[in-house]
């Protein structure tokens, strides 16, 4: 989050247009390499279950983290490092989820990239895809209840995520309602192995938004300037009274559904063409072309951002794992109603 | 002034909206129409804004519901028909059901479910379901069987932090009366008994109370004195309760209204058995509906779902022994 | 069902056209008379639970049941009394099933408008919502494998079921595969009493095409010509390869939602429109406006009609009430696997 | 040549696909790529045409599957994990669920659920939910614990005429192996004695069969002779094999990775306490997981489901008895 963006101020001079790039950027980086780290520690057998990147959409997850105010909600899905970062959430949080250590926001009872805080408007994603839109929206209608009003929630979702009956009630829910959500699709071009051909047969995504009646984007999703104005533009309506906008980005995924596959049955032409574009490479060399940031500033703050994630994994890596003895074992928030484990009590 | 089991649980939700301003009511035609039921009657226009109609889009609904008790509100959601709640099903068991134990922050919503079997409903309108919501960590499931219980658990669902399975029965809508709203309750969690006896538990809820209690003035004309468990709330299941009117009886037999398979009655006779087996001095026995959906026509439908005269004779069986 | 409809010949003779209209008329008439009896016995206590009728719908669902062929699929829902009968439902089927007769296709089991005959094509709703449509797809399927070409598969709904996940999925599922699915939904202003506005924030449901990917017309519901072209265009481009089309029939439901509703919630502003009209009168008008059907012979068609319901509710109502103990009591096909009510067994 | 339990599901595929034309798999991934966990491998290649990529859309990706049924094909579904079926659960209990006893047409369709914790994979990708299935009339619920049941449970499953749930356990998946698939088989519907004993039973399921078997083998270091059943199918549930067994040994202990409430572990204490309730000389008691969602962490996973450890320590609490 940051205090100047795009949806705020209509006109930003050079020095404010620079920080929020510069900012972007390092979300960008950060994000890519601790995509690298986690993916390296799940290789040595570190992390248990599947580790999910967001390679190649951190243009795209950083425009929308960034663009989004403090009070704002936001429901990353799995390939949003770089958005959850720009969101305000910790390197830390991170790890510590995807290490399980009870000192994570989730205790070591979920994992990876279901995590979250819902009280500070960063909601942990349930794996059923879809789901998180309508939670959303309920913040949302929420804070039209206690009438704070200039908040928007924005949502992150893959183009394979769009076959739900979720997205679909959700979104049109939000429409009815006219809330201010924002809801990114990451056309990647693949939901795990399915191209979006096996996935719908309209030709853009972008295509559905008059059918809700809300507005719509398409954007470069490789592009950092392109995903900046897109999202702040898409905020800024939203929070003005604009009702439900949609995003569509076309890009690559930049890796395996997650690090255990392959990915072998992605086609090397779309590699080669401009969606498989790097996005981190790509705002690099934008921002040195503007002589935002040559080669040994980006050097110095690769090595900044190596250093800060080596000593969260560090910190994570030494603290205890959960203890099932000291675990409560309870499900609900009423402890008076709570039964304990039918085989606990007595016989 | 007499008020039905219906009116009961509209004045509850009156009173949830009046003292409480976090409550919001959202459901298909629950606004000015007042519910497929009249569950919200007049509730839109006393409450303005407070009351919404929903699209038809049961798991938006409990999605958008979750929300908003992240942020601090208390919404009751109405499923027009508890059968429709399953198009929702995800949203409860694996949204709402896990948002405490995974973040603790609680998720204090409340699902109404317009429950259980009424003539000439058949398969779609008529479900039982509690049990497949039970089953399910983190979820409380209620099952009031009488007028006062409908509007002091509905309150008080509305209260807890945590997602709550509202089971309203349907056949008890209109046929159920009472004077008057009970000042005083019984916390959820607890059962009551329902009627006093010494030869045969009969541990039952909802709807299946009121056959119960029939069968026991049936079997009260030759001589058997049948103690009747309404259990009130199917989870968390007040064992204690059940335990000790075995204790006095040392006969069991649970009733049901849905089916049998993993139902309450189940794990009713689970927990008994595992907790008093030695108090029981005959086989535990369960009825339940058949292993059928439930059927149209008013005389299958009557043989489908157990009645008084049904459970007078499961209990005649379990006497015996 | 007929031989001759719009979509098999480019060009109708004269008579052809007529011989088509007074099909139409003649189902149209027969649902309306059907309805009506329906709720009368309904006031009078004769049928148990809802009694749901297509009244105002009759135009649209003739135009659905009547353009479709022998071996095509039809799912009909709550209002489609009309679309039944031209499909080939005997009025029988309905009034056995209205009154839970053992000898009607749902045997007593299941009620009202949810009857069918799969085997034949006619496929039994189950009342939730948008569920059936993609039954509809998996016959379509189905047929693909057995290389049975040339059918179709029509499914109506309402605009409110719009909102359900089911419809999108779907939808989309049939786009996806390209299947001869036709898609009518009746947007009768109201699902239940709720109106369209709390349903869906597009002007038209119309929109909605384009983001499936699939074919689209817009009619008024309450105009067979209308109705006849737009399902006979549908069904021929289905048919013939085109993929899923959709329907979208502007009309107002002249009923409650069923009969126990009063629906003194619908705006009278909306039954003074255009959407108002009733179709069997205007239908009746235009035929005469033709000359091919005069008043005596409306007269006359109309006295027909409720003899052949007359003589239907009096043989359902002289069948015997389906026997609980002559039921079988068993829900799987598997008889062998069936194990009977555990209260059954020996203790 | 060894196969694993996962291999054999895919064998039992391709022999279905190989030997009846009717067959075809639709589901996410399942095509070129063989699915998420490789159970249809080669399967596109060597069924051009018959094994389909399914958007991701598991209500419609069932209700396909009723359609096709009706139309006299043998649909089988992947879910790509158990969890994920619970959006498309109304198509399933009141779709396919309902079709047979509604219409006298069959409903032979088989959903795959991939299901149960393996360690890492959290709340839902974990779930073991045969019980909300088999609370429903009108499915089948299978529960393979070896690699020759997965085999031929599978293969009749397709030929079932009834919509069957198939649960197969991702533990076992590669863990795992036989030397060959078998010839012959137990029919659905018969459970199997695992192990024979006289002490004690233990009536469990797929991966806890092999926990019971471990906790068996520890106890025979102490004398005890323990008699594992393993039910294969949860519905129909052999009662009369549990009863049996019961018989012999007068005391049971129900194992299940699945929660308490309503589980397949309530569904036997009641059944065997109705009919068998004179041959239990010990309460009969039930082991479950813990009543809150599967945990991520691999520690409290595994106190989070039962283990042959928690198996041989409730086995001995009841043999103490
Ligand atoms: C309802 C549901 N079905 C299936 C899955 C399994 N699943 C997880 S991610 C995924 C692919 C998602 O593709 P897409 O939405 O395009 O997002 P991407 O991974 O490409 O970012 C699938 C099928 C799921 N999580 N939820
Ligand atoms: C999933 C689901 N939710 C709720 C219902 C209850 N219900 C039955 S009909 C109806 C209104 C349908 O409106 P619409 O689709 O516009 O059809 P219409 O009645 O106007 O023909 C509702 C809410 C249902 N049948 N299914
Ligand atoms: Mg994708
Ligand atoms: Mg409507």
């Amino acid at each position: 989050m940051l205090q100047t963006a795009f949806d705020t101020e209509p006109s930003l001079d050079a020095k404010e247009e620079r920080d929020i790039y510069l900012s972007a950027f390092r979300f960008m980086l950060l994000a890519r390499v601790l995509d690298d780290k986690l993916a390296a520690l799940y290789r040595a057998g570190k992390i248990h279950g599947g580790v999910f990147l967001g390679r190649g959409q951190e243009a795209l997850s950083t425009a929308v983290g960034i663009s989004l105010r403090e009070g704002d909600v936001f429901a990353p899905l799995i390939r949003d490092a770089a958005g959850r970062l720009a969101f305000g959430e910790s390197v830390l949080d991170s790890v510590r989820t995807h290490m399980g250590s009870p000192h994570g926001p989730m205790r070591g009872r979920d994992g990876n990239v279901h995590r979250g805080r819902p009280r500070e408007g960063l909601l942990p994603m349930i794996s059923h895809l879809g789901a998180m839109i309508s939670v959303v929206n309920g913040i949302l209608l929420a804070r039209r209840f206690q009438k704070k009003s200039g908040t928007v929630g924005a949502a992150c979702i893959g183009e394979g995520a769009t076959s739900t009956g979720a997205f679909h009630e959700a979104l049109n829910q939000a429409a009815v309602e006219k809330l201010p959500l924002v809801l990114v699709i990451a056309d990647n071009q693949y939901a795990y192995s399915t191209p979006k051909s096996r996935q719908f047969a309209c030709d853009s995504l972008a295509r559905k938004a008059p059918g809700y009646g809300v507005g719509v984007q398409t954007v470069d999703g490789t592009d950092l300037s392109e995903c900046l104005k897109a999202a702040g533009a898409a905020i800024s309506r939203a929070r003005t009274g604009g009702g439900p906008q949609l995003i569509v980005a076309n890009l690559l995924r930049l890796c395996g559904h997650g690090e255990h596959d392959v990915a072998d049955y992605v086609d090397p032409k779309l590699m080669n063409s401009s969606l498989g574009r790097d996005c981190v490479k790509a705002a690099e060399e934008f921002l040195a072309r503007r002589h935002w940031l040559d080669a040994s500033q980006a050097a110095g703050l690769r090595e900044d951002i190596v250093h800060e994630i080596e000593a969260a994994v560090a910190q994570a890596q030494r603290e205890p794992a959960p203890d099932p003895f000291a675990e409560e074992w309870r499900a609900i928030a009423s402890e008076h109603l709570c039964e304990g484990q039918p085989e606990h009590r007595r016989i | 002034m007499s008020l039905t089991y219906l009116e009961a649980i509209r004045e509850a939700q009156a009173r949830a909206l009046r003292d409480d301003p976090r409550v919001f009511i959202y459901g298909q035609d629950v606004g000015a129409f007042g519910g497929a039921f009249k569950a919200t009657k007049n509730l839109a226009v006393e409450f303005p804004g407070r009351v919404i109609d929903s699209p038809i889009s049961e798991d938006a609904m409990v999605g958008m519901a979750v929300g908003a008790a992240i942020e601090g509100m208390r919404p009751i959601v109405e499923m027009q028909f508890a059968d429709f709640s399953l198009v929702g099903f995800n949203q409860i068991v694996n949204q709402a059901a896990t948002l405490y134990w995974r973040t603790n922050v609680p998720c204090p919503i409340t699902v109404r479910l317009p429950f259980g079997g009424t003539s000439g409903s058949g398969p779609f309108h008529s479900q039982s379901i509690e049990a497949i919501y039970a089953h399910y960590p983190g979820l409380i499931v209620l099952t009031p069987a009488t007028v006062e219980d409908a509007y002091s658990m509905l309150l008080e669902a509305v209260a807890l932090d945590d997602p709550v399975i509202f089971c309203e029965h349907k056949f008890l809508y209109y046929h159920l009366k009472a004077e008057k709203l009970p000042d005083e309750a019984l916390p959820v969690g607890k059962a009551r008994i329902a009627r006093e006896g010494r030869d045969l538990t009969i541990a039952t809820y909802s709807a299946m109370v009121h056959e119960a209690i029939e069968a026991a003035k049936e079997l009260s004309g030759d001589g058997w004195e049948i103690e009747v468990v309404d259990l009130r709330s199917v989870k968390p299941l007040d064992t204690d309760t059940i335990v000790a009117s075995v204790a006095r009886t040392g006969k069991l037999l649970c009733v049901g209204e849905a089916w049998p398979w993993g139902g309450v009655t189940a794990e009713i006779i689970s927990r008994v058995t595992a907790e008093g087996f030695g108090l029981l001095d005959a086989p535990p026995q369960r009825l339940n509906a058949k292993e059928t959906p439930v059927p149209y026509h008013p005389n299958l439908w009557a043989a489908h779902r157990p009645t008084a005269r049904s459970v007078a004779a499961a209990a005649r069986n379990l006497l015996r022994q």
